[in-house]
């Protein structure tokens, strides 16, 4: 048995796999599959100030080893999370992520003061949703507007910060430096890559948001490349996901520099891919004779 | 146990129709839990998402469920190469079916391949209910016998009249209400067949509850991509086809 | 028997189906699968003033429904091109585009030059290849050099000028519309994105190169949205490629706005790929009694 | 015809040693046109590249040629379920083989999943030949009984002596080219196996040719993923593996 522990700004988890935001809503429905204890974390679903409906179905489409999803952040909005949601989450034993989205810098700083008072262990600020039209993706793709956001949650809480970026830029470093010259605990990449599907009778796009974010397996590649420019461009720890299915995803996303990692497509195929990925991550480890999880993030060695 | 995910045997397997298959598969402490108007999603080899099927048949005695489904597309067609014996790998029960509450008497309308989930009805209701059926053509018709063995009233509609009466099944809805009002309509299929049916029913003033299709990501209700326009306080509410549907109350939904 | 003729800035294609460049090498290699004059044409290997070798091997690793490459752009140079290869070409009933790539303007500018006075069809102008160290992607990835690229190689040539687009960029229509404001005369979408992949038993990149590019089937529902994107947003005709592998792809593909296709990583699986996918796209238009493969392009209808 | 795709029958499918796959493949027109040292590209259902194999066997008059490979990742694992009767989907003959020229002895080297390539050769040569082949133990020995049928002198090496000779195939090479130097030499293996044999018949002044492995894209040329560094013309060039190889004469090659 490896030692599994990770230490991502302060905070320790128990194993490095988190469940990726929006794939495993505030954690009720898994948990007739196992229980949440075994998870390092939980990213819960992006929250924003007011509750919303989202987009409207069709939301997903499947793509060759991958999905595109366009929920558009349907969600109950901040108070709901903080009275009924969080209190169930926190009696779990495991890291509660708050992830959250805002249309405005104004709101994302709301919604950090309001969980600064709450005892969640850390919030993911999400500013790559592809799925809506205002704000979301809007503040990731430029560096400028990335660091804004960055400066307004750090000044609105002393809770660990970890800014999701978006794959949808040209150079994912240079954002990742950006937020993290203005505080940001640490970064947290990939969200999805823009798509679309088309019906070929219909002639109509398969989602109604027309594009929608792609995800899983189809994505690894490309996500873990991001993932080995942002380890070796910033020095606050990077949490990788993207395409993440197998345990050996794990080992490579890991090596590739990320201190921990989300797991999200992949739950819809296999819900224990989570618990799967932990259970194999740690057998690598014996097999290799490795003591700590610890001491494979970023040795991958670049010819 | 609420839901589970597993891989089950296939004890039998059989084709109804061009390209709609139909197995029994054994999984006793599924087919316990499960009732009327819940699915099952399926897993595809080499496909990232599951399929959802409809239980068309629940045998709590022999602990198997019953799945029957229609080759539409790549992962459905992947899924029909499973033989007897095979292991398929289901997650299951998912949702919320029928709310038989006391209704006495129902009127079941199934249109197509959204028949399967009509025939555990048939077997509760038996005598007491109506079940109508539609498809295409005769080529196309399915599970008529399994809703004769129940005892149901069973009439056929195809839509060229190759069997059975001709025309859609809302013509046999109205005078299967006019010779007996029933106390509730259950209803599947096709979107426009639904909302001929709603109408109906409503004009009839007879609650009537539909079961409804929409693409699905993880099917028990984590991801909410299975958003479904309804009413829930007053207020529009996106529900999520696999945790509150796929049955809902029709007079929730926004069509 | 739809009719399957394109025509792209004044030249006929037979059918709107092409072989991408760098998977078709020269044309001498597929020609004992079928006849060439089946295609609609074939984009050549990229190639450069001078010989190249290219980066050292592993040059191909596999990913979920997906392939990355980084080839570095080996070929005997321009001069050999237009000697040996291109008379054989031309020679085959199809349309000959000549995909270019240079390390500074002045050589994309100066291979134009040369190839004004032959008889190929069409330049592509490469300024995305991820797989070499200077010039290639950098040029794709901002609208001024973009722009500076195109300005070059329209002033150096009268032959139809195509420029192949990068996709890893924030907003790939900036660049097209930048492109087409220097005289482009088609884009063509998409390169490859930038990817890698690990072996987690040796710590080792997989390709000898670190990074690579990814194409194949998992790319295509972005590639599918950037051709969208793109042909919304410019005039010339767009080329779209990227993960065509079935002809169901290539009609989404045209009704996304495409008025060609290309076909690349496919071929290794199917060498047939190509001539079963123009097969397909014209029994589709036979089914649905459209008389031309034309009346498709970009109709897709947007919610 | 140079190569061509198809789906052909395995006529015949066996293990040899623990996830050692041994198929017989009917394919005549295939069979007709390969050549020692050539290889084929296996598909394997839901992976975007083939898998290069070479060929182990090529019987002209039956029409069939054979195939050993070992599981080694998912594709492969893929490729070994395939079942008697079932089409396995290649591309073949890939590639330039052995050449033989007018040399009358040789000595083939072939080393774990490096064997099968030689078996072809040791037919050819017949009693003009030995055969050395090196595994890593005792379970991992293959194709002992093919050699010897051909009337090759067999010499087997395991790495840790639980069967044939212990040590590697290079010592086994040197005493054999004490005993009878050889017109040519043969070798396929890992690459520190290639080496060592490419070293000693340097020392020894005799030719050598060597079959290579690289990942490849195409398998036909095409693509130039599977590049290899030669010397060409007296300048460097990247041979492509599956072209201008997989054998390549061991001095043309830069290791
Ligand atoms: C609650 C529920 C119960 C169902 N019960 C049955 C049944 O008993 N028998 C039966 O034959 N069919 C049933 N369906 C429809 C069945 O799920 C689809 O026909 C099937 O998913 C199509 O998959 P494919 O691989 O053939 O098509 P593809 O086009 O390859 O599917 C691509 C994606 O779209 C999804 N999709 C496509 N059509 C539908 C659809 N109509 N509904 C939901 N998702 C879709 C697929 O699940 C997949 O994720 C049911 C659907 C739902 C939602
Ligand atoms: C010319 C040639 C002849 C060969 N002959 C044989 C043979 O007769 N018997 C046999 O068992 N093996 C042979 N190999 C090796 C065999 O191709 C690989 O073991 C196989 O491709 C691995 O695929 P996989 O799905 O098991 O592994 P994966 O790791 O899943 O493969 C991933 C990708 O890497 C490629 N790859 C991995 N290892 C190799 C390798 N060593 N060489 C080339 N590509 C590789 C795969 O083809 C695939 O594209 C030969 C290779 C070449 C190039
Ligand atoms: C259905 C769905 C909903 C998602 N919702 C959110 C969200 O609300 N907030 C967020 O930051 N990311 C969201 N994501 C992105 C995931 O958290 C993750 O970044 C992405 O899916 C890549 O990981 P994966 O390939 O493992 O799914 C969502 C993804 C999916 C598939
Ligand atoms: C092995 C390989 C080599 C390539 N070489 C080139 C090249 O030389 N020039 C170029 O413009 N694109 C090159 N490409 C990119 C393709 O032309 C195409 O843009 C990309 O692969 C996406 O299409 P696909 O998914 O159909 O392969 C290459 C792609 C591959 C796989
Ligand atoms: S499919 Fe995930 S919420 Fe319904
Ligand atoms: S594999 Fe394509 S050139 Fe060798």
């Amino acid at each position: 048995m490896a030692d599994m522990r990770v230490n991502i700004a302060g905070v320790e988890f128990k194993n490095p796999v988190i469940t990726a935001s929006g794939t495993f809503g505030y954690g009720r429905e898994y948990e007739h599959f196992f229980p949440l204890s075994k998870l390092g974390g939980i990213s819960t679903k992006g929250t924003t100030a007011e509750k919303r409906n989202g987009n409207l179905a069709p939301r997903i489409a499947e793509t060759p080893s991958g999905i595109l999803n366009s929920v558009g952040l349907q969600n109950p909005g901040i108070d709901k999370f903080i009275k009924v949601e969080l209190p169930n989450l926190k009696s779990k034993d495991t890291v509660i992520i708050a992830n959250i989205a805002g249309f405005s810098i104004e709101e994302y700083a709301k919604i950090c003061e309001k969980l600064d008072g709450t005892n969640v262990d850390m919030i993911e600020i999400n500013i790559s949703c592809p799925n809506v039209k205002h704000g979301g993706a809007a503040f990731g793709t430029s560096c400028q507007s990335a660091a804004e956001v960055t400066k307004a949650v750090r000044a609105s809480t002393k809770k660990p910060i970890i800014i999701k970026l978006s794959p949808n830029v040209t150079d994912i470093t240079e954002i990742a430096r950006a937020v993290e010259a203005e505080g940001a605990d640490a970064v947290s990449l990939i969200n999805t890559l823009l798509g679309m599907r088309i019906d070929i009778n219909s002639r109509r796009p398969i989602l109604k948001n027309n594009v929608g974010g792609l995800s899983g397996a189809a994505v690894f590649p490309v996500a873990l490349r991001m993932v080995w420019q942002t380890a070796n461009a910033v020095k606050i720890p990077v949490i990788g996901m993207g395409g993440i299915s197998t345990w050996e995803d794990g080992i490579e996303m890991m090596l590739a520099g990320a201190s921990a990692i989300q797991v999200g497509a992949a739950l819809f195929k296999n819900p224990f891919a989570a618990v799967e990925i932990i259970d194999g991550m740690n057998d690598y480890l014996d097999r290799k004779g490795i003591k700590s999880v610890n001491e494979i993030v970023k040795k991958v060695q670049p010819w | 146990m609420k839901y589970m995910q597993g891989k089950y045997p296939i004890i039998a397997s059989t084709t109804l129709a061009r390209e709609i298959y139909d197995f029994t598969v054994c999984c006793p402490k599924i087919a316990r839990a499960a009732e009327p108007g819940q699915f099952v999603t399926i897993a595809a080899d080499g496909f990232p998402l599951r399929r959802p099927v409809s239980l068309c048949g629940i045998d709590k005695e022999n602990g198997t469920i019953r799945l029957v489904f229609e080759v539409r597309g790549k992962g459905t067609k992947e899924i029909s190469r499973l033989r007897e014996g095979d292991m398929i790998d289901i997650i299951a029960p998912l949702g919320r079916g029928f709310r038989l509450k006391d209704y006495k008497t129902a009127i079941l309308v199934g249109g197509g391949i959204g028949t399967p989930p009509m025939v555990p009805l048939a077997k509760i209701y038996g005598e007491n209910c109506v079940a109508i059926s539609g498809f295409r053509s005769a080529a196309n018709v399915i599970l008529q016998e399994d809703f004769k063995a129940s005892g149901a009233k069973t009439v056929l509609c195809t839509d060229d009249g190759t069997m059975g009466r001709k025309g859609f099944v809302t013509a046999a809805l109205r005078e299967e209400i006019e010779i007996k009002k029933p106390d509730v309509i259950f209803a599947c299929g096709p979107s426009p067949m639904i909302k001929g049916v709603v109408d109906i029913a409503n004009e009839y003033g007879i609650p009537s509850q539909i079961s409804l299709e929409e693409r699905m990501g993880c099917g028990i209700g984590a991801c909410l991509v299975c958003a479904c326009r309804t009413v829930r306080n007053g207020e529009e509410f996106y529900a999520h086809v696999c945790q509150d549907g796929p049955v809902f109350e029709s007079k929730d939904v926004i069509f």
